[in-house]
């Protein structure tokens, strides 16, 4: 069993006519990702990737249970999206739009509290348990990036998420469940409240985060593994330890103010917690053989 | 984006806020003017937007004309270079507050900070003691309520012909927040005058960088950045920040030009700018190196690993833009994911060998700034 | 508060709603000018706030000048005597749509509600075929989102290009809803036009009576009572109905009022005019038996139960106010509640005789009406 | 035990200071109603009736345990008042005020299903258990009208029910709970969600339900007792038999649109489902007597 998407996971896409919807929705498909069905107003009819194509999700859970939504929806539909499958009662939903305003992703966040679901992105390429099923958009092709295996990856970043795993593989090991929770300020799904679904996961032996500067999610992570409800090995990668003060780098959440979010921060918050801390991407797999048994088998 | 003082303070009177009385000028002549207008003391505001302008020099308090003229010219002219000077009254102040509203990542909420003790920064304020800033978390969804405004109003210790001023501005500065779909907006210091009013001795006003597309209103010219080169990029679409060293960056995706600047600094490098050349870029190769060869750098250095950003299209882009602008300097390249293999057979017919290693990408980089030095 | 045609079609303009070309008049000559300006043919719409104007004969079909003329002089000078007409082209409809916005009290939601099948009262289609009407709750909390509009537009059968029009204007309609505290909002008919656009027929726009204090934009004027005595009463704020029967009523509570108005006719009376007596108007005595002597009844009964409504004060307002206004007609009280004791006393001192029983009272008063007759 | 409130209820009141809030916090005490506190911002250190006075509900709870809400709150600032009352824990509430905009007492309503609470009103004299506690403003000192018995009272009237209460008292019978519903299109509560309490309450052997034209509350309550959810006698007062259409009688609520909300259709419908209808105030206490063991003791 992976987290979050497996092979038996009902998925429904949003948006799944245009560009990016339709050429994922392939590749999802190609993956084993089970897609049931698509939606985007004004297009019932239509089939992609011979699935059906409906002009709301209402009329979709009509005739699909659905499990996940998988939205490939512009960043200013997001909210209208996210809150139309939350109320027809999907509780996993995957966004991976770039540039939802934030007040709209409060709002998100506010109605997947209510709603008890799990929001994950903006700002991301989504979920992939490799080998198995994918809510997103990874180059999965890519053998020497993503390889399953026991190691579950948590990321704020794109390519950089790439360059880290690789490194894992390279090291040996593979990836159970990579959650791409995005680079937003303010998430969907932040770090700490992925973990407990790494805890329980059989496949995962130990978790890699690539966070970075900014926020107070891994310092969050720190907390969870002080309280015990995260006891397996933590390694973390965490770009920006050189930034400047003030400058927003890249990520609208990567940025330090006021002596806030620091990398430093981040890493003396791990290490006190017990999670060890790479300087560099090359460093990540040389600590995985550390504390994982059998290291890179 | 973050404004201007001047033109968060428009914003605030516009939704009833009182400010002190002022005039914008852009010479020494017409601040005078202004000062002479106003009346003596008064004081000149250096629109910049960095913080820690008193400590700077930044915000001149004047006696006299002969003054305001001096003053005036050292910021015009000095090596702040302000591009505009908010003249103001001075204040008679009694005390001042600290009141801003913002958005809380981890709870997602709105959240009201409130301090008595204002005209510190926040962040310094909670260090020392936390006890003293008071917080009000609202939700987006159905907005603040008044009675949250009314508790708040009694926790912070002010006279009591005061919370009625109070609770008016904190729900002229809700309005603000919501409308202008701020990340921030700030008063700091919250003037309670002499004569019993509260004014907004100084005006923070951050929009979302996600919600400009409909905030119309706010136009970011030149002045809205430190250099040229940034606004350019800026109005190219293309991520970039200016730093002072030898090596030029194009790199691909916000966390690894990230990191590659950091493994830069690592191995003693100095990075000349940043510039993402990827995600929505990754097709324009010859704006990208066009900027970094403004930079009087080294080197340039490319990393990327892309999925829809194609390893091959991003390749041919970087050759046909070194074959039109014609580098003075190497390229260093470590272009990997979808499509590497035919970006690698690009890259060397043209003559520019590949490297597949980040850290070794970086490593050639800084060894060929320093040999060039 | 209901408003006319013409002042619900100018809000939706403002919302972008497209009406029909028209033009407000009030003359024969200056409905048979904008006829004219309009073209023939057109329509008088007469602005009254009844419902089933078209069975009146209230909106006669104009093919030229002079019918425009004859027609608008019967509906000015007729027994309806319409204070305005809203003369309006003729719209070449392919059909006609339902479409409006009000609350649902026991959800406790905004309801939407569409049909394809309009022109009629939506109340006589709901016996029909409820099938044929689609709704969709909103919270009011949360406020409508577009998915649901979506929804909605998919779940009637229009013409895929006629989509986009409806859902901007029932997000049109929702800002209406909500900007002016609006009880209804509704296009009854909302016509597609043989040229493929979506035009609102007709208006409609109920104003909650709890929110006028802040809905400054609708005063009520004289045309907005169907009688010079109710206009008067209510800028009075006496909850005032008129009647053409013998009984005046003066009588205390929402629900009581309405009760005696029942008792009465049981026993086979006929009420002249409703008349609240009681609440806000306790001390209003004298303003309240003036509106009843100013109808043509014979009797005027009062029937009072109140808490803070003290049964002393107002037996003494009516004892003051009869000896104002030295009423030509007898008057049978039945006043309890706090103080009766002492009210008792001041009645029985000014020669009227008190009642206890509210059934007592009430025959007591159609009795009387019939002697008098 | 009575319903909604008791002698062991604490009650705070909002808006204590005011003319009326102070006028009935004394007559709520004097009947023994257990009034802890109340709240008038900037009024904080002031006693009304000897209770302590608060700037705000927070403040409050934060000294005392409050289980109920009683507003003497203007119109207006009422759905504050009750979302006040409502995010500091207290669940049941009770509001006076005559004329809350209609949209906010739709918000006041939604706030309250969401915290699963009870908010009673307004447009309404409140709730009375004779002889015992009162959130509200009733005539209490008027026996023959206000005595303890074992008819519970639901109303949607004011002076009305003054009239009727005093036939239930003259035929012999006391009043167990009444509570006000109010005369708004929206009230807070509904009767039909009151009948639970009333058929659970041992007091309570029949209940007496004061209606009008307009809305349809009345049916509800006809759906109830065909379901079986209440059991015990019901007699029901509507006025506005011979209202005619369109025509606002007296309280918002009261008007009869599109043929629905006509008295007829109310009487039909309770009758259908084995309630009484009193066509008279009198008849109230006539119907009771045939329904009630040992009728009027």
């Amino acid at each position: 069993m992976s987290i979050f998407v497996d092979r038996d996971t009902r998925v429904l896409v949003q948006g799944i006519t245009g560009n990016e919807g339709s050429f994922w929705t392939k590749h999802m498909i190609d993956l084993g990702t089970n897609v049931v069905g698509g939606v985007t107003p004004g297009k019932e009819g239509q089939r992609v990737e011979d699935r059906p194509v409906y002009h709301s999700v209402r009329r979709a859970v009509k005739e699909h249970k659905v499990d996940a939504a998988m939205l490939f929806v512009p960043p200013r539909f997001t909210m209208d999206a996210v809150l139309e499958a939350l109320e027809s009662g999907i509780r996993k939903v995957v966004t991976i739009a770039d540039g939802i305003p934030l007040h709209e992703m409060v709002k998100i966040r506010e109605a997947s509290q209510y709603h008890q679901a799990m929001v994950v992105g903006g700002n991301t390429s989504g979920i992939i348990t490799p080998g198995r099923a994918m809510l997103g958009m990874f180059p999965h092709w890519i053998e020497r990036v993503y390889k399953s295996g026991s190691i579950g990856v948590m990321t704020r970043s794109g390519s950089l998420t790439n360059e880290v795993t690789a490194m894992v593989v390279a090291s040996g090991f593979g990836v159970s469940t990579l959650v791409g929770v995005g680079g937003d300020p303010v998430p969907g799904t932040r770090f700490a409240e992925l973990l407990p679904l790494y805890q329980e996961d059989e496949q995962t032996e130990a978790v890699v985060i690539i966070g970075e500067l900014g926020g107070t999610m891994e310092e969050e992570v720190a907390d969870m593994m002080s309280s015990k409800a995260f006891t397996k090995p933590l390694v973390a990668f965490l770009g920006g330890r050189t930034a400047p003060e003030g400058k927003r780098m890249g990520h609208a959440g990567a940025i330090i103010s006021g002596g806030k979010g620091s990398v430093q921060s981040k890493i003396e918050a791990l290490e006190a917690a017990g999670g060890m801390v790479a300087s560099r991407p090359s460093e990540v797999g040389l600590l995985l053989k550390e504390v994982v048994k059998g290291g890179g088998k | 984006m973050r404004l201007f003082e001047y033109q968060a303070k428009e914003i605030f009177r516009e939704e009833g806020i009182v400010t002190p009385e002022g005039i914008l000028t852009s010479s020494a002549e017409e601040t005078a003017a202004a000062a002479d207008a106003l009346g003596y003391p008064c004081v000149l505001k250096s629109q910049v937007l960095m913080g820690g302008r008193g400590k700077k020099g930044l915000i001149p308090f004047i006696q006299e004309r002969k003054k305001a003229l001096s003053e005036a010219s050292r910021l015009f002219e000095g090596q702040w270079a302000v591009p505009r000077i908010l003249v103001e009254e001075a204040v008679d102040i009694e005390r001042e507050l600290y009141l801003s509203i913002s958005v809380d990542p981890e709870r997602a909420k709105g959240i009201i900070l409130v301090s008595a003790q204002g005209g510190v920064e926040i962040e310094s304020l909670a260090q020392d003691d936390a006890s003293k800033i008071h917080t009000e978390y609202f939700s987006l969804t159905s907005g603040l309520q008044s009675f949250q405004i009314t508790d708040l109003s009694y926790r912070i210790t002010i006279d009591a012909q005061l919370v009625k001023q109070f609770r008016s501005i904190v729900k002229a500065l809700y309005v603000i927040f919501t409308r202008y779909d701020a990340e921030l907006v700030e008063i700091n210091p919250l003037f309670i005058t002499k004569q019993g009013a509260l004014v907004a001795g100084d005006g923070k006003l951050m929009i979302d960088e996600n919600s400009m597309e409909r905030q119309k209103r706010f136009v970011r010219t030149r002045e809205f950045y430190e250099s040229d080169m940034e606004f350019e990029a800026a109005q190219a679409g293309i991520p970039y920040l200016q730093f002072d060293g030898d090596i030029s960056l194009m790199c691909a995706g916000a966390g690894l030009t990230t990191t590659v600047y950091d493994l830069i600094n690592y191995e003693g490098g100095r990075v000349a700018n940043y510039l993402e050349f990827g995600g929505p870029n990754y097709r324009k190769a010859y704006e990208a190196m066009e900027l970094c060869l403004r930079n009087d750098s080294k080197v340039i250095l490319i990393v990327t690993f892309g999925t829809i950003a194609r390893a091959d299209i991003m390749a041919q882009g970087i050759v046909d833009a070194a074959k039109a602008l014609k580098p003075d300097r190497p390229i260093v390249t470590c272009i990997r994911g979808t499509g590497e293999a035919e970006a690698v057979k690009i890259l060397r017919e043209a003559g520019l060998e590949p490297l597949f290693d980040t850290e070794e990408a970086v490593k050639a980089a800084v060894r060929l700034s320093k040999e060039i030095g």
